[in-house]
């Protein structure tokens, strides 16, 4: 069983949860993020996701190391979806269960701040009148410190 | 020779996700992005990307040896 | 299509979740609340929840309402689970959409909190050596202001 | 006559879920409470649960009227 994982198919939510449950856990939270129709007055007509798959890998686990070391009693489990996507259909899972609801809230939002700063996946939106790849259109944008925030070597 | 992975925009414009380059070995990664430049052109955005070496984050300092695979790391959105 | 349910079954997470994920969502957060074993020392061997269903199931609604008043692009379903459930069961699944992450996990959070206030749902606990109603086994506990706190009449 | 709905605790207690009360009506919710005492004795807990009358939470002052349906609430332990 994969905690961390890239896949090509859709994403069954229950098995991520399920990899989490156990009999000390009293809480799960989970974070799923589907693609959204309309941002602003842009309309998305499809996404495009790609990943270097065998590092995102990697850094989806190191944030499983990071949320272990936060909190100590979380089980973390983390499916990333890559290829073309629907609107609504799933991009990613996170679930982290722990043995009370205030640490597992915490460590599932500090899950998708982190997928969102360390892994190597890249969204391209499909509008009706064009599409970007997200957040670098103009090639300008560059990490502030010259490396994600926190990333270790 | 190194191997180059390129991502996003980057494969979009150069056409090819990957490359491989002859370069004089071990070299820093600046020398490395510096050389790919030469050779394949100043992709848009090149500049600020990040570059891990066989999948792991990396500095501008650190050292690439011959057979390395680098990857240039255009700012991510996943999630 | 019933958003705010107390049931008997066993609760279907997918189900909840597919309540609230439509076109404009792009995030959703869950809260699943299972049966944990250990609370400090005692261990627990199953759980017994009761319910006075149908108000129960009006003040689910009424919790529904409060997330509109606060996030007002915010969709929410719940369902409690009543009857003996075992260690991992699933006793509470909330689910919040929203079109960004933020509010999907505060709205999901307050939620639950206010479940624990205000849903007239009781827990007793079967432990190795014993039995007690959570929160009311010395008859003693009462709501500091006579009433849960943010009811409205 | 109202009919009084026990839970949890008081309805292990008391050995039932359900009671009817005969009393003088319209009356308060606290006459309700003392009343219910009266009758059916001080069930441990008794005065600090709330009360709620037709399924939703009341007062001590609030009117309850012939045939209302009257439920104390233990706190809660949902979730």
């Amino acid at each position: 069983m994969k905690l961390f994982e890239i896949c090509n198919a859709p994403i069954q939510t229950q098995d991520v949860i399920n990899k989490v449950i156990h009999h000390n856990s009293g809480a799960v939270s989970v974070f799923i993020g589907t693609v959204r129709e309309m941002t602003g007055e842009k309309q998305t007509q499809f996404l495009q996701y790609e990943a270097y798959v065998p590092m995102a890998e990697k850094q989806l686990e190191k944030i499983g190391e990071e949320i272990q070391t936060r909190w100590p009693k979380a089980k973390a489990a983390i499916t990333h979806r890559i290829g073309t996507l629907q609107i609504s259909d799933v991009a990613v899972t996170i679930a982290v269960s722990t043995p009370h609801r205030q640490d597992a809230f915490e460590a599932s939002r500090y899950a998708i701040e982190r997928i969102k700063e360390i892994v190597p996946i890249w969204k391209k939106e499909h509008y009706r009148d064009g599409e970007e790849w997200v957040g670098n259109q103009k090639g300008n944008v560059s990490y502030p410190l010259g490396h994600p925030e926190g990333i270790e070597k | 020779m190194v191997h180059i992975l390129l991502f996003a925009n980057l494969a979009q414009e150069a056409g090819t996700q990957k490359i491989e380059i002859e370069m004089d070995l071990p070299a820093s990664v600046e020398q490395v992005r510096k050389k790919f430049k030469e050779e394949i052109g100043h992709l848009k955005g090149i500049d600020h990307c990040l570059i891990a070496v066989n999948e792991e984050y990396a500095e501008e300092m650190d050292i690439v040896k011959a057979g390395d695979t680098i990857a240039f790391i255009p700012p991510v959105s996943g999630g």
